[in-house]
């Protein structure tokens, strides 16, 4: 069977530096894919390889067996691929609708160039948002800035804005990074939510996160997938061990 | 304040404006009010400075005066004249939003010194120098009165133009990549096609008020598309503030006001309008409407205060 | 004709000479400091003025040249740090604000300060009157300023190459984060960079004063020109900087041969297409 | 329901008091101006002040000063308020401004401005307002192409002026043959490049070349070297101010002058002689709309009360001109011994007379004023009584352009 996404040998050069090394993924259609690694590693240089952040200095990536390699980045939202950020990566003087409303209305079907009808005038574009918002507990914040919001929340918000693209693959970098422990245990409970409904792969440093979550877990090291395998394969395997598990913290 | 009490006001000062001031003082602070709108739209929707819209300004006042001189009517001037510009706006923008920050402002200044010179030197066409005279209205607009009437109309018609486009997903969307354009590129937007369409958004609105301009003194002036121009339109943006959709007008006011105002008392006053511009940017970035707003807000604390 | 060419290769030079000079000073200020500089163009003219106003007290031009650019890095060191350090932080449009603000503020002081009917100084008396050079007359003045600027202009380019301070100047066009982080005063490197632009900025005005005279708005006239060289050049470019200095001179002298009501387009043309054929400039690299 | 009420009332209430605020803004930073009074006569000078030009527009309005001090602020009964506007050497500012200052200030007489750009601004709002409109002097379509009833021009004909420069320069260099031409590019140097190309042949003369510079250049070594490559027997200017000053500087280091004659040909004089090392402007020849060592009983006064406001330096072209402009506009009105711009124009139109720049008539078909025009020659430093002592004007009769030249076919009606 055919993963939903596979990438074929990608690798990335910075100058002399090899970010990413010749790397070969296949992510199954509605797993739960994580992606851990040291510090570095280049998980998210790979990721911005796929979202079309960079052109890769070679090998392909496949989507639902279409080759999107290179496309630029504002076009993957439109095969399917959400992706949210490290960093908090929003629309701060924006509201939480605005954030998420325009995610919604990039992938509606309505004239991309519209600016005859008000923002307003969008109903049912409108509906979905606020369901979406309300998913991810955020309805009572709808219309606050989003530079107003806890750091959870503005995570929270991240997700929100990958959800409404009504993605079939969403790419999560670090979603619980710089998160209290209540706050990362109720990101955990989203994920394995959205689990059911969505392919995810995920970037993650919380280990009990991973375990907790994945159904197949890559290992990343110095640009190059060094092991693969279920949770428990990978708690394992000593090379992970050696390289990241006995190495960090 | 609500969009429609703001708007309110400014139609009372379309209304009352001319008379308590020379109507041609008044035309000038409606024709620049558009371009200082439109202005914003790059400057505070899309967070893109332009230091080139004098050349569209400029080209749209020749484009109509050159239609009405040959003897077209305004139907056909004016519209043939903002299309020009939308179309040249279009090409000069392709140019322009490949590179952002301070490369674009370099490049858009760059551009306008290109098309000023082109103006400068066509001299058969533009008049060069001398400017481009003899610029008709139709008849029915000989009236001064009448003029100020259809510079309101025009005036008022741009301004619910651009709020509607501003207030659609458009403008939301230009905001986005003020914001954050990577972001905006991964839910999906062609951040330069955006970008391009602000730009000309902007360029063509700039363009109708260079039309209308061509028939206020029948004459198209050399320095209508100097970028010296360029940079009193990005004062009166940046003067009324750009936080605010009606900010930009006040800017338009305030700056042909103190201009008019300062040059009766003292013969250095452009150094007091440079002390203004630094007040504002060390103390007042929203420009005017932050000083209304303070003072708005400061009466009402006194007003509370027992 | 060859001779005539030859003779415009010199013009384009001394020109192209003091453009580069101004070009320089500018896209270190750009590029460093990502800051719109629409001041440059009055700091060349108080450079200028200054030379004016030493060379008339001391009676030496030397002394004027030496002293009147430094007394411009004085007036560059107030800006930095009274008013642009603030606005590091803030969009282009403010600081663009700022700045012409400030052009408008100096423009205007000048003429209060030396009145608004301009001046003219002499070439001192070892480098007055023209020398013949076989091919055609040429001032010794010229010769001698293509002579000087080539070497600052090397010297700079030395410095910016060869030492410390340079790569750090250069790390910062680069990338302002890697300074931050390797741990320089920041707020230092930007003072005097700023303080070079204005340096440069004021020995190309007091350079300039025995070919072009002195006028309030001689600012406003060179600084068009300075920000086609560094859209020309490549945002940051140093090297950029000094080819499209000389280039839009040469340019310009050539043109007159055949086409003199173009001296001026043919920068706009040099520069449209720099847009068009090399987006990043002829040596840019962002 | 009431409180739905209530809250209509409120939001009204704001919209009123926005309503009243805006009112308020625009009362107070637009305190209505009083137009003028019944007694009083406004006339406008719209100056540069500020921009390239700022030099000159306090040099206009100080001589204008003095022409209404003469007359004690009084003319035809009735009291003068002059007022001045800054024109920034902006075409569309100074349209701006002048058009502003008839609506607020009922301005019924407009002089100025200094550039030919600006002026063909304010002739077209001139023309508009029925406002009677005096020129310096410039561009040749104020009393040409674009004459109208209201405008009129104060400065010498560019024929004239053309003329008298080459019949001086060929008296005292009877054996030149060629003369090289640096013209600013623009439509009025255009036109005194085509007299002179039509005037040479009747000298003597050939135009070894012409070179059209850009208004505001100053870089004039490629242009220099391109003259002396054909070795003119003496460059021919037709640029003004900084262009000009700025291209005798650089004609001296190439070391063309003093060795070779350097003609001004349109020159404001004084202010342009103050602003060059008695060096530069050695064997220099200047064609010039007013000079003060010309001796006339009216220019006498005139150059004395200047010198007093100016702290002895003699008046060039600009004060003249404000001098003359003011003079002219005064007489028309104590002429037609009224304020009403059309008797005033009225009485100007075939007037003769003397005044301060010697014998003047207006011509009534085109409103040009027929005068004078004077070229002087550079003293050598030596030779100068005191450090305004610069030249020595020469012959000043002038001949007027030929009628069939003249491009105003129908000055119109009022």
């Amino acid at each position: 069977m055919a993963g939903l996404l596979e990438c074929h040998a990608l690798s990335k050069n910075f100058d002399a530096v090899a970010a990413v090394v010749d790397v070969n993924l296949e992510v199954t259609e509605g797993s739960v894919h994580s992606i851990i690694g040291p510090n570095g590693a280049g998980k998210t240089t790979f990721f911005n390889l796929i979202s079309g952040e960079v052109p890769p200095t070679a090998g392909r990536v496949y989507f639902k067996g279409r080759d999107i390699t290179g496309l630029p980045s504002h076009q993957i939202p439109h095969v399917g691929i959400a992706r949210c950020f490290q960093r908090t990566n929003i629309f701060p003087k924006l509201t939480v609708f605005e954030n998420v409303w325009v995610a919604m209305f990039s992938r509606s079907n309505s004239g991309a160039l519209d600016f005859i009808k008000r923002v307003s005038d969008f109903g049912e574009i409108g509906d979905k948002t606020r369901e979406i918002i309300s998913e991810l507990g955020l309805e009572e914040k709808l219309t606050e800035r989003a530079e107003t919001l806890s750091h959870g929340q503005q995570r929270a918000l991240e997700v929100a804005i990958a959800l409404a693209g009504a993605p079939t693959l969403i790419l999560l970098d670090e979603p619980t990074q710089g998160l209290a422990p209540e706050a990362t245990q109720q990101m955990t409970q989203l994920i394995q939510r959205l689990a059911g409904r969505y392919t995810i792969l995920l970037i993650e440093h919380k280990m009990h996160v991973v375990m907790a979550i994945s159904h197949w877990i890559s290992v990343m090291h110095f640009g190059q997938i060094i092991a693969e395998g279920g949770p428990d394969e990978i708690r394992q395997n000593e090379a992970v061990q050696k390289a990241y598990l006995g190495g960090r913290r | 304040m609500r969009d429609r009490n703001i708007f309110l006001i400014v139609l009372a000062f379309v209304v009352i404006g001319p008379f308590v001031q020379p109507k041609v003082i008044i035309t000038e602070m409606l024709i620049f009010g558009i371009v200082a709108v439109a202005n914003n739209i790059m400057i505070g929707y899309t967070g893109m400075l332009s230091f080139g819209q004098a050349m569209f300004f400029g080209i749209g006042a020749y484009v109509a005066g050159l239609l009405l001189k040959a003897g077209m009517p305004l139907i056909v001037a004016l519209p043939v004249g903002t299309l020009f510009v939308l179309v040249l706006s279009i090409a000069v923008g392709y140019f322009c939003v490949q590179r952002t920050g301070l490369y674009f402002i370099c490049i858009t200044f760059a551009f306008n010194q290109m098309f000023y010179f082109i103006a400068y030197s066509w001299t058969g066409l533009t008049g060069g120098e001398d400017g481009l005279p003899g610029i008709p209205r139709p008849s029915l607009l000989l009236d001064p009165v009448a003029f100020y009437v259809f510079v309101a109309v025009v005036f008022l018609a741009c301004l619910v133009a651009m709020k509607r486009i501003v207030d659609s997903p458009l403008g939301l969307i230009c905001q986005t990549i003020r914001e954050n354009p990577s972001r905006a590129a991964a839910v999906g937007y062609n951040v330069k096609l955006y970008k391009l369409t602000a730009f000309t958004i902007a360029s063509t609105f700039t363009g109708l008020a260079g039309t209308v301009y061509a028939m206020l003194y029948g004459i198209v002036p050399i320095d209508q598309i100097h970028w010296l121009k360029s940079g009193d339109f990005i004062f009166m943006t940046l003067l009324g503030g750009t936080g605010n959709f009606f900010g930009p007008i006040m800017g338009a006011v305030g700056y042909i006001w103190m201009s008019e105002t300062f040059s009766l008392y003292w013969a250095r006053w452009p150094l007091i309008m440079g002390i203004v511009f630094v007040v504002v940017v060390l103390y007042l970035r929203g420009g005017i409407v932050e000083l209304i707003g303070k003072v708005y807000g400061s009466i009402q604390r006194a007003r509370e205060a027992p | 004709m060859s001779f005539l060419i030859l003779s415009q290769i010199l013009n384009g030079f001394a020109t192209g000479m003091l453009y580069a000079l101004v070009g320089v000073g500018l896209t270190l200020v750009l590029g460093v400091l990502n800051l719109p500089n629409f001041a440059h163009g009055t700091l060349f003219a108080f450079g200028a003025y200054f030379t004016y106003t030493v060379a008339n007290l001391t009676d030496s031009f030397y002394l004027g040249v030496l002293i009147g650019p430094l007394l411009v890095v004085l007036i560059g060191f107030v800006i930095e740090s009274q008013g642009v350090r603030r606005l590091y932080a803030a969009h282009h449009d403010y600081q663009l604000l700022f700045l012409f603000a400030i052009a408008l503020i100096l423009q205007e002081t000048v003429i209060l300060i030396w009145g608004p009917v301009g001046f003219s100084l002499l070439p001192p008396k070892f480098l007055a009157g023209a020398v013949d050079l076989g091919f055609t007359v040429y001032p010794k003045y010229r010769l001698a300023l293509i002579l000087f600027t080539a070497t600052i202009v090397v010297a700079l380019y030395l410095m910016l190459t060869r030492t410390n301070v340079g790569a750090i100047l250069r790390a910062g066009i680069e990338n302002r984060e890697m300074v931050k982080v390797l741990g320089i005063n920041i707020n230092k490197v930007f003072l005097f960079t700023f303080g070079l632009g204005a340096y440069l900025a004021g020995l190309a005005g007091g350079l300039a004063t025995p070919i072009w005279g002195l006028t309030p708005t001689m600012g406003f006239d060179i600084l068009p020109i300075s920000f086609v060289i560094v859209v020309v050049a490549g945002l940051g470019s140093i090297l950029g900087a000094i080819a499209a200095g000389i280039l839009i001179g040469l340019a310009q002298s050539l043109t007159t041969i055949w086409w003199p009501e173009a001296a001026n387009v043919v920068i706009y043309l040099i520069m449209g297409l720099t847009i068009i054929l090399r987006p990043q400039g002829l040596f840019g690299s962002r | 329901m009431i409180s739905r009420l209530s809250e209509k009332l409120r939001s009204l209430r704001t919209m009123g008091l926005s309503m009243a605020g805006a009112a308020a803004l625009a009362t107070v930073m637009f305190l209505p101006t009083q137009s003028a009074a019944e007694e009083e006569v406004v006339i406008l000078g719209i100056w540069p002040i500020t921009g390239p030009y700022a030099d000159m527009g306090p040099l206009l309005d100080r001589g204008v000063e003095i022409a209404l001090e003469e007359v004690g602020y009084k003319v035809a009964g009735k009291k003068i308020k002059y007022i001045t506007r800054d024109s920034e050497t902006k075409a569309g500012t100074a349209a701006r401004r002048a058009q502003g200052a008839i609506d607020s200030e009922g301005v019924k007489f407009i002089i100025g401005p200094w550039s030919s750009g600006v002026a063909l601004a304010v002739t077209e709002v001139a023309k508009k307002n029925k406002v009677m409109y005096y020129f310096s002097g410039g561009t040749e379509d104020i009393t040409g192409k674009r004459c109208h009833k209201y405008a009129f021009m104060w400065a010498a004909n560019a024929w004239t002026a053309m003329d008298a420069n080459l019949k001086i320069f060929k008296k005292f260099n009877p054996d030149a043959k060629s003369i090289y031409l640096f013209v600013v590019d623009y439509a009025f140097g255009w036109t005194l490049q085509k007299y002179v190309e039509k005037l040479a042949p009747k000298y003597g003369l050939k135009i070894a070349g012409v070179d059209r510079h850009p208004l505001g250049h100053r870089e004039y070594s490629s242009f220099i070297t391109k003259a002396m490559a054909t070795k003119p027997d003496a460059v021919y200017m037709i640029n003004f101010g900084l262009d000009a000053i700025s291209a005798v500087r650089q004609l001296y280091n190439f070391g063309f002058t003093p060795k070779k004659p350097v003609i001004l040909s349109w020159s404001a004089g004084v202010e342009e002689l103050v602003q060059m090392d008695p060096a530069m402007r050695a064997n220099l020849q200047f064609g010039t709309n007013y000079y003060y060592t010309v001796d006339t009983p009216g220019n006498k006064s005139f150059v004395d009360a200047y010198k007093k406001k100016s702290g002895g330096i003699p008046p060039g072209y600009a004060p003249g001109a404000g001098y003359g402009l003011m003079k002219m506009t005064l007489l028309g009105m104590q002429k037609a011994n009224s304020t009403d711009p059309k008797k005033v124009i009225q009485a100007l139109e075939g007037l003769k007379g003397k005044n301060f720049v010697g014998d003047f008539a207006i011509n009534g078909r085109n409103h040009q004023t027929v005068r004078p025009y004077f070229v002087a020659r550079t003293k050598p430093e030596d030779k100068m009584a005191n450090k305004y002592d610069f030249a020595t004007i020469q012959d000043i009769s002038s001949t007027e352009q030929p009628r069939d030249l003249n491009q105003c076919q129908d000055i119109g009606g009022f």
